[in-house]
Parts: structure tokens; C-alpha cells; sequence
């Protein structure tokens, strides 16, 4: 298969980036080397970059706070953490440093962390998790959760090039899963960072998803569309913070109804996020209550029966719109 | 079981018994990982597998010097060592299988196994946070006015860099709890050699800026290491100490099943030493193992193994309609319904 | 003064405990000898209690990963946090190591992690943050943040004989600003944690608040009432995750307004929460858009005249009532 | 400036003019301290004040030693320090005043101020946090070919049990970078003596551990801080590697200003010696002082301190109006309302 694998095009991100600008580097666990990380990212750059590709003892919260000085001396650190899971050890420095600086200094601190995030089968309770909820809700943090190949691409240089701290989430069953034969990096679509893409037109029922759900939001618009005659519009969030709230608001203007999907666990964070936004800035534009799809309220589970109806499902999104549609 | 007392990781007298366990335990850790990837290739595991070849001479070490009672936080590498302690073969296989009737009943995975009744800790994945938690056990004992029982965690050369790991050997040093850390310095973190996880010579060095003792031994040496493993435990036992011991060996395979390992420096990985053929070698020399005793054993193990798995097989999946996806243990009167 | 403050009640609960039984016992910075922690709550108990008060090193990843063995052990540990934000460091142990017990091993992991939340003029970034949103967020615990002495008392004994994980939030500016001179441990209300409480009864709009935000809500409730003609409802969430739904969704049934006042910061959590669950469980209730009141979206600021301005006040509750109620 | 070379931590060739300017920072510090002090006691000063007393000698070495263009990360008692290596009274002022003019414009206060420019880090309250950041500074000017400038970053006897300072001191010393930690053991955590904190004999026994070296002073005596600094800064200019420096002292009040000290040992505390108090002696002694010379400076510190602050108090507060709440640096597309 010779199309670009979103994989490969956080690869090829990163590759650009390190070549337009020598003040890039990476730094984090098992980056450099023949290895090039534990989803292979990074592979092959230190043979290009030599020493802008370092490897890191483990020990995350260094490698945060080492992230934050180099981008307070100007560089653009790229920081990997092997799982999101792990940016627990490093939660003080991201939110607690990375997030305040700019606001207690009026100096940038331009980093970019990249975390696996989300859901495989076997992952279990410590390899599966999301991490917008708990690193999105300080202020001065940025949280990018492409979906596509395209965004993969554009997104992470987006991500490096900007002055804030971005918490970059990649969504490790999309790696692989997700390819495009069209993708060209020269004629990748830059949307800005912080606009909601429609990925799917409809009138009936918005549905906002972002990561991997979107295309379990995708799947079930397939479903509700051919069986039960329904057409929802599918927005791909792309951003959670700042979050994409005209792109949100307006959607729902055209159809009246929410249903927001997402794998994470369901108490507070984005989900919540966006349903209070609607209630409470678009109350008078909807028609039915909004709707939550989130994981089931446990740690995410090891066996691939009890992930399977721990996350969400296509299903769960279509019973969802159903059940709005129908109010 | 007879257990060395000496604290300078010379001890030779350490009894035919005990040397005779700790052979047996690494040869029963090894001949089961060799069925988990073989299982594993066959596609019937969920999740990864990570394997201890060449560190069951020093795991197996720490699991014989325990005693019922003692509290033992095992790491990945570490089934000669669990086996040792003693967990059965069944109960490994269950959860590699995925089975309802394992310790984690399908909700945690492989070598996060675990079991608070027989003292083996569930470990969560975070490289250094079992450490602090065998810790609290042993304070908890001591609050209660329980003595005698010590606790052994396991850590890798790479997670002696995490913040977790330093703050658990400063508390337990500062709070003279008996846990002795066992450091596999197996040469490798993942894909990165030593020298990017350490800067000092010997990571023993650790020891004295926490002000306990260091053990050091060479770990494909099964007698050396159950010499040390020996000492150290004892000492905490009797001292009430922290002891560090760090073990050099290699890991003779990839970091899991997933990975090959081709980053690993050939030549050393040629010269390595493999516990598993220097032990019955060492053990015959030294008249512990009789000529062919070895391969009996092989032998025996490997019909435990057959017959644990086909029980072990037959057994039910976990699944979604055995759960109630509570996570807390308390009927909390305001608990909300899922959203 | 004689009357009981909130910190006396916190002391009063941890002496109790720690007299009716063996198990529970207090570990964290300083809290032992004559001095007794940094808000002086456990001062006089090492006194009393010898041995089960004990020192920490300044190391609260292994505090909390200490505590975990504890109560694996059977024990009840109440672990003292010196500043909320300091738990920060202890993130990994409490939500993924903490929280996860009970549903991986299926045994307990009664474990209360006291945190002193909220600012105070002065307190500035590091030492003003509430916890309940990024520590609430992860499935499996408790989350408690008592705002009256009754409640201090009270809900710190049931968050230490609880079997589950509590993060116990105390309000600094609560400590000694809230007195009551009523108080009687025999006598006091034991409202099960879970409910919330009616801290005003008032027909036409309900604001729920929790802390030190209550007094603020109250304070609003006043004004609205003296002013305005407005009868608002004030609730007192009390106890944040699990979240007293049905008391919030049976105040917004008889008031048909929502107002939720938090000091936390504004995207995700807890208020969030609050108005995702009425938009999307009670939306045919609502005669108006809820509305949030939190502070500003920046790091908490030192001085006092502006962090006056970033936290919100009775004020802010005031305008947003009115505004619901003119809806 | 001239600064010893041997490692050995017995220099004494320190020139005149840098014990000189050891001095008068120590003293500087000192007086700026106790204006602080009498400030906030006038109710003039927004949150907390934390006081070097004691430390003085320890801290205004590293400082003095620095050069421009260096990096320091000071912590809460490293007043000295500061104002040796530039930061002016009047910088000081304008944070614990609230003035809109200071580094911080009233949104950090007090002991967090820094300036990027200038070389010193704001840091953030959390203990252990900045070392990172000190060293991530050096890793960037390795990277792009600038060399020659160390790193100083300031720790107390209880902050090196954080997990943090761990991670930190441990990459240092893998990637070779020349950050120079300096440990003021000023026998108290908060309330707690150093037998809560750590269990070695001396917290210099750390540094073999990281492999790096280790260097040791009685801080209390101005000219031995000065000479161990010294070495240690110029080890870490020339070697490229990191050291560990830890500083004998006690502190001389109370953790903060509301805090009575009450806990500590009173027989310690009046043994202890003042390093305002033997500084002078010593440097009279040494010829590097003229009799009365202290007591000029004094008096030049204390109107240079009653002008600066003359100066700072006529500047404007910080005020909400003038703020515009942003805690982004970009202007995104999708900037949400505050809610
Ligand atoms: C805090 C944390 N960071 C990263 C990881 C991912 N990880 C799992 S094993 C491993 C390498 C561990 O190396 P070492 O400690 O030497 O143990 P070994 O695998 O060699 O037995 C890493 C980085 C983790 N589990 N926890
Ligand atoms: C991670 C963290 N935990 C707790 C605190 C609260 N705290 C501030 S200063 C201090 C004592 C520090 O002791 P030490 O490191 O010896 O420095 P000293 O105050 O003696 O200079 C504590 C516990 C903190 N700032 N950061
Ligand atoms: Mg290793
Ligand atoms: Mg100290």
C-alpha cells in the first residue's frame, strides 16, 4: 500500500520540520537511533538530524521541564512520550509551568508534546487513555486531536510552529488504519488550528467527534442515513482547546440537535465541555437535549470483549442521534 | 528454607535445597515463557508479552529468599521470580488467556497481574510507582505491630532515572522500612543502551546517597545471585533496612514480543552468558544437580505447562455480561447513572 | 471566639478518627511534633497519637503511592497535600493507581488525600488552584469539598471510613472565616456524601455553588433577594464526584434555572459537568439557558486587586441570575 | 572576575575584588531581607516572605561566580545570589509591591520573580521543577553551537527528596550538561529536620550516584562557599559536566515570615554561626577588608535600598484594567468567549 499512512505523515511532519528550521528538535524515550520511538515515528530522522534527535532517560517530568527551557531559550522542542498514560508524570510541568508562562513571563514556550492517545484492543487501563480532559483544562494549553492524514500533517507543523504549548494527540489505532493516496504535503489543506472541519454534511443532527471517533461518528452516519433515513453532520473538532465554537454553534444552528461522541471517560471534561457550551450560548437553537456518547465510568479494560462495550460505538452514536432525532 | 545471612555478597553456603528451588524456579519461568510466545505467535494472547530470558537467575533469586508473608512487587521480567513466590502456572495462564477466572478477570492484563492475598502487588504500567506502594505496605505492618515480613520490589536500569523510584528509596530509607530493590541492570531500556539512563559506573552507587546498603552481583551467575538476593533479604529482615541490589545480566530478547531487538549490540549479545545453560552446568559442578536431573525437570515442567493450559483453556472469557462496570466499591447514594 | 472554625472541625475529625480507630493513621509534610502541617490542622495529634502521625519527605508522588499500600493493607491513611496544586506530583498514584484499585484487584483502596484548595489574596498561581476537575475526571474517585463546619466534620469522617479513594477539597479561605458556634460532633448533621444540600430554599432560579463559592452564592442570594425581588435557590454541592444529581435536577424542576457558580477555572470540569447533566437529563426543566460563572481563563494572578477580578464574585452570580431570570 | 580553578574545594586564591563583591552581596542581601521583613510587618507587602538569612554566604557565592550570560534558577532563599548577579533593588521591590512595572506585573509574586533576559528563571513554587528547566536552557545552547555558559539552579536539604530534582540531576549527567546544583542544607524542611528528608550522612554523597562530581562546604564560612563554588562553577565552565555542591548552614528565622521557627532546636540555633557576623571578621582578618569598611557599606546599601524604594512605591500597581487576560501567546481562530 503506497498511501500515506497518518504514521507517516506525523513522519513526514516532523521531518519538514526539522529541515525548515534548525531550532527543532526532539527529544523524548527511544526517538533516536535505527529504533525511532515505540510507534516508530521518529524512525530514520536521527540518521538526518544527527543530534537534534536525542534520547531520553525515563523520566518524564524532565523531559517536560527540559522542553520548557529550551523553548524559553526560542528552540521548538517536540517531546514524545511513549503513551499518554505516562504525560501523568510530567502533569506539573505541562500545566503547572508550560501553561503559565507566557501569561506570569509575556515569553512564548513554544513545545510541542505528542501523545499516543486512545484505545487498542489489549491496550488496557494504562496504554488506552485519552488525555484532553486532564492537560485541556488549565489555561494556556493547547490540545490538537487530528483525525486524518491530512490534519497529521499540517497539524503537527501547525503545532510546532506555534508559540504556545501544544498537546498534541495521536491517536494510535489511526497509525496505521488511516491512509490517504491523495495526501501531498505541498497541497495538504491548512486549515487554520482552531476551526472545526465538517466532515460530513447533514440537517438532521449535528454530531461532533474528534480522534478515532470520528469515524465511528462517520460509520454510524453511514448507517443512520441508509437505514433509517436520518443525515447527520459530522464535525471533526480537530482542536479542543481553544475549541472550535463557532464552527459548533453554527452547526447545531443548521440542525437543531447534538450528540457528542467521544472515547473518553464521561465526567466533565471536553464532552461536558461542548454540551455546556450549546446549552448555554445556542439554548435557543436546539430542539431536542444534547446527548453525550462517552466511555462507559470504569478504567479502560485489557480484554478486547470488555474495551469493546466500554468505548463507544458506532452503535452507541447511532442510538444516540435516534433518540434526539426523535424527541 | 535456609536463607544466607552474610551481608557481603560472598555467601557460598547457601544449601542444597535452596540452590536446588531457585534452579528449578528459572527453569520453570523460562520453559513458560517459551509456551506464552509460542502462544503468543499463534495469536491467542491479548495484549503484549514481555520476557525475563536471561534474568530468571536473579528474579528466581528474590522470589526463593522470600517468605509466605512478604510482600513482592514484581516488574515484567519477573516470572521466574513469581513462580518462585508462588504463583502457579494456572494462575499465570489465566490472565494471559484472558479468562474471568484469573486475578485480573479480563479488566487488566498479562504482567500486571497480581494478588494481594498471596503478597504480589497488581502493578500499574508507570515505570517506578510500585516501589512507593510495597513501601506503604510494610508501614502499615509496622503501624499494626506486625514484624518479620520484608518486601522486595523490582525495577529496571531505565527506571532508576524515574522521580518515582528516588522519592520511594528516599522514603524507605528516612522511614527504615525493609524493602529490598532489586535492579535487573539487563543493559537495555527499551531500545536505549546504559548511557542513556545512567551516568555513574554501577548503579550500586545509588546506594549510599540514600544511606542503605548495596548488594551487587553478577546476575547469569545463579549462585552468585542467589548469594546476593540471599544477603540482601535477610538484612532487611534482620535490620529492618532498605537494601539496593543491582544485578548485571542482559535481556536475551527483544523488550516484548513485538520487537525484535535488532538495535542490541551484536557482539554483546553474542558473549552474554545465559543463566539458564551456566546454571545446571555450575549447579553439576558443584554436585547440587545430578547429571541428567536437569532435563527430568524439563521434562516435568513441561507436562505442568500442557496440563495448566488445557484446564486453564476451557475456562471462560471474560465478558462484557459478567460486569457492572463499577468502579467504586461503596454504593455511593448520588451515584449518577452513566450519561 | 469560641465558635468552631472549619479548620477546628478538620482537627476535631482527624482526632476522632484517629481515637475510634487503630487503622487510620495521618502521613504528609510536617504534620507531626508541635507544628502540626502548614495550616496547623494536625497540630497537637502527634501528641495524642504518637506513631500514626507521621513526617514526610517532600516526595508526594511516593506519599500517595505509599498510602495506596496502606490501604491495600487494610489500613486508612489520610495523606496531607500541603497546597492543592502540589498534588499535582501525586497525579499519576491517585487517578491511575488510586482509582484503579478496587476495579482492577476488586479489593478497596480506602485511602482521603486532604487538599487545601482555593485562593486567598497573595496566594498566587501555584498556591490557589482547585483539584476537583482534573482529579474528579478519572473514573473510580471520590470527591469531596465541604464548605460549612458541619460538612467539615462530618464528610471528613465519611471520606475516611469510606472504602473508596477521597480527594477531601478544604477551602483556605474557609479555614478560619467560617465559624460556627452551633457546632456539636455529637449532634452533627450527617447528610449522607452523595446529597446535596438546600442551603436556601427560593423559587426562581437555582444556583448551585461548592467551597468557599457558597458563601459567595449566599452573598448573591441576598442581594438578588433585597434588590431584585429574585428568590434564587442556593445549592451546596458538597460532595462532586459522585455528583448529587437528582438534588440538582429536583431543584431545577421546581426553579427552571440554573446558575452554576465555581472558583475553578472555566473549560471542563465540575461546572461543566453540571450543565451538560441538566442540559442533556433535565433540558425540558429549563425555561432558560444555564448559565456558568468561573473565573477567568488565565493562571490564578498574585495581586490581590487582580486576582479580585479573576475570581468570580457574588457580583458575577448576581448579573448571571438576572440575566437567566430576564431570559 | 576572577574564580578559582581547583576542584578540590580548598581554593584560597580567590583575588580580592571577588571577595569583595562576595561580601557586599551577602550583605546586600542581608539589608534588602530586612526591609522585606519590616515591610511586611507593616501589612505593606501581598503575600508571602521568605527570608535567606543564614544563607547569605552560600547563595551570593554562586551568584558572584556566575557570568553574564549564564543561567541561575534561584529558589526562595537566594536573595544574595540574586543581587550578585544583577538583579537591581529596585526589580525586587516591584514585585513584593505589586507594581505593574516589576517582571512579574503583579500576576507572580515575590520569591518567583525572574526575567529570561537577565538569566534568572521565574520559577514556579513547585520544589525540584526549575532544575529541568535550567538544564533544557543548556541543551538548547549545545544545540545550536553557543558553548562556554554554565547553569546554577538552587535546592534545599528537603527538595532534594523530589522526584523532580531526581530527573533533573540525573539528565544533567547523562547529556553532559553543565549545570551546577547547589544544595543549601540549612538543617530544615519547612518544620521538619533533615531526619525526615534523607537518610545518608551528607546529601553529597548523591553526586557519585548521578556520576558527577560532588563538592562540599561549611557555608556558613564566606570564603570556603566562595572557594567551593567557585571550583564548582568553573569545573562545570570547563568540563562541560554537572556538579553537586551542598552548603552546611542553618537558617536563621522561620520558613516564612509567619512562621515563628518555634520547632527548631534552640541549642543549635544559638551555636550556629552567622555568615554576616564572620564574614567581616574573617575578611579583616584576611586583609580584604579595612576596619569600618562594613559599616560604610551598610550605610551606602541602606540608602541605595531607602531610594530604591522611595522609587518603586511612587510607580503604579498592578490594576485589572490594564490587563487583557489572555494566557494564550497566539491569537487563535477559534478563541472561545469566556464563558
Ligand atoms: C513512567 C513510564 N514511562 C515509560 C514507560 C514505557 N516503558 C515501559 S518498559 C520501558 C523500558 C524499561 O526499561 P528498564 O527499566 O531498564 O526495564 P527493562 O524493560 O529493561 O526490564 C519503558 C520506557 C513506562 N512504563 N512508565
Ligand atoms: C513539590 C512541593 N511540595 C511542597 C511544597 C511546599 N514547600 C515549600 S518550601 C518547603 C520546604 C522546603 O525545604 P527545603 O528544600 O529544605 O528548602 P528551605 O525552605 O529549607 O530553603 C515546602 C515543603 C512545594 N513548594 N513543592
Ligand atoms: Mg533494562
Ligand atoms: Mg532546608
Amino acid at each position: 500500500m503506497s498511501a500515506t499512512s497518518y504514521a507517516g505523515a506525523l513522519r513526514l511532519a516532523l521531518d519538514h520540520a526539522l529541515r525548515d528550521d534548525d531550532d527543532v528538535f526532539i527529544y523524548g524515550q527511544d526517538v533516536a537511533g535505527s529504533f525511532g520511538g515505540a510507534f516508530k515515528i521518529t524512525k530514520g530522522l536521527s540518521d538526518r538530524y544527527g543530534d537534534r534527535v536525542i534520547n531520553a532517560p525515563i523520566s518524564e517530568d524532565a523531559i517536560a521541564g527540559m522542553a520548557i527551557g529550551a523553548a524559553m531559550e526560542g528552540m521548538r522542542p517536540v517531546i514524545e512520550f511513549q503513551f499518554a498514560d505516562f504525560a501523568t508524570i510530567a502533569f506539573n510541568q505541562l500545566v503547572n509551568h508550560a501553561g503559565t508562562t507566557y501569561w506570569r513571563t509575556g515569553k512564548p514556550c513554544p513545545l510541542t508534546a505528542r501523545l499516543p492517545v486512545g484505545g487498542t484492543p489489549g491496550g488496557g487501563p494504562f496504554h488506552s487513555q485519552m488525555a484532553e480532559a486532564w492537560l485541556g483544562h488549565h489555561p494556556g494549553m493547547v490540545v490538537f486531536a487530528p483525525a486524518t492524514v491530512d490534519d497529521a500533517y499540517c497539524m503537527l507543523r501547525q503545532a510546532i510552529a506555534s508559540n504556545d504549548p501544544v498537546i498534541f494527540c495521536e491517536h494510535k489505532y489511526l497509525y496505521e488504519q488511516v491512509r490517504d493516496d491523495s495526501f501531498n504535503p505541498d497541497l495538504a489543506s491548512a486549515l487554520p488550528a482552531g476551526e472545526a472541519a465538517i466532515r460530513r454534511h447533514g440537517r438532521d443532527c449535528t454530531v461532533v467527534a474528534w480522534s478515532a471517533m470520528l469515524y465511528d461518528a462517520l460509520r454510524a452516519a453511514d448507517v443512520l442515513a441508509r437505514e433509517h433515513g436520518i443525515e447527520i453532520e459530522v464535525i471533526d473538532l480537530r482542536c479542543l482547546r481553544p475549541l472550535p465554537r463557532d464552527g459548533v454553534l453554527g452547526s447545531v444552528s443548521r440542525t437543531g440537535r447534538l450528540v457528542v461522541a467521544s472515547e473518553d471517560f464521561p465526567f466533565g471534561g471536553v464532552a461536558a465541555e461542548l454540551l455546556a457550551l450549546v446549552a448555554q450560548h445556542g439554548f435557543g437553537l436546539l430542539d431536542a437535549p444534547p446527548v453525550r456518547v462517552s466511555s462507559l465510568d470504569t478504567p479502560i479494560p485489557f480484554h478486547p470483549s470488555l474495551w469493546a462495550a466500554h468505548r463507544p460505538q458506532a452503535a452507541d452514536i447511532v442510538a444516540a442521534v435516534i433518540q434526539t432525532v426523535r424527541f | 528454607m535456609q536463607a544466607a545471612t552474610s551481608m557481603d555478597s560472598t555467601v557460598t553456603d547457601l544449601g542444597h535445597e535452596l540452590r536446588r528451588t531457585h534452579l528449578r524456579a528459572m527453569l520453570n519461568g523460562r520453559l513458560l515463557e517459551e509456551r506464552l510466545r509460542s502462544l503468543y505467535r499463534q495469536g491467542l494472547i491479548h495484549g503484549g508479552v514481555y520476557l525475563g530470558f536471561g534474568q530468571e537467575a536473579f528474579s528466581a533469586a528474590g522470589g526463593c529468599c522470600l517468605q509466605k508473608g512478604d510482600v513482592f512487587a514484581p516488574l515484567i521480567r519477573d516470572m521466574a521470580g513469581r513462580l518462585a513466590f508462588g504463583e502457579t502456572v494456572e494462575e499465570v495462564l489465566r490472565t494471559y488467556l484472558g479468562k474471568r477466572s484469573g486475578a485480573m478477570r479480563g479488566r487488566d492484563g498479562n504482567i500486571h497481574r497480581g494478588s494481594l492475598e498471596q503478597g504480589i502487588l497488581p502493578m500499574i504500567s508507570h515505570l517506578g510507582a510500585m516501589l512507593p506502594t510495597a513501601a506503604g505496605i510494610l508501614l502499615a505492618r509496622r503501624l499494626r505491630g506486625a514484624s518479620g515480613s520484608v518486601g522486595l520490589a523490582a525495577i529496571g536500569d531505565g527506571a532508576m532515572a524515574c522521580g518515582a523510584t528516588h522519592e520511594a528509596l528516599n522514603a524507605v530509607a528516612v522511614h527504615r522500612l525493609p524493602l529490598v530493590v532489586m535492579v535487573a541492570n539487563n543493559g537495555y531500556s527499551y531500545s536505549s543502551p546504559n548511557s542513556c539512563a545512567f551516568a555513574c559506573d554501577d548503579l550500586v552507587q545509588r546506594a549510599e546517597g540514600y544511606g542503605i546498603p548495596g548488594h551487587h552481583c553478577d546476575a547469569t551467575d545463579p549462585k552468585a545471585a542467589l548469594a546476593t538476593m540471599a544477603g540482601a533479604i535477610t538484612a532487611a529482615r534482620e535490620t529492618g533496612q532498605a537494601q539496593l541490589v543491582v544485578g548485571k545480566l542482559l535481556r536475551l530478547c527483544g523488550h516484548g514480543e513485538h520487537d525484535d531487538g535488532a538495535y542490541m549490540d551484536a557482539a554483546q549479545r553474542e558473549a552474554a552468558r545465559d543463566c539458564l545453560s551456566f546454571g545446571p552446568e555450575q549447579a553439576v559442578a558443584d554436585g547440587i544437580l545430578a547429571a541428567g536431573e536437569w532435563d527430568q525437570w524439563r521434562q516435568v515442567i513441561t507436562t505442568t505447562i500442557d496440563t495448566a493450559l488445557a484446564t486453564v483453556e476451557a475456562e471462560p472469557d471474560a465478558e462484557p455480561a459478567q460486569e457492572d462496570w463499577q468502579a467504586w466499591s461503596e454504593s455511593w447514594p448520588g451515584l449518577e447513572a452513566a450519561p
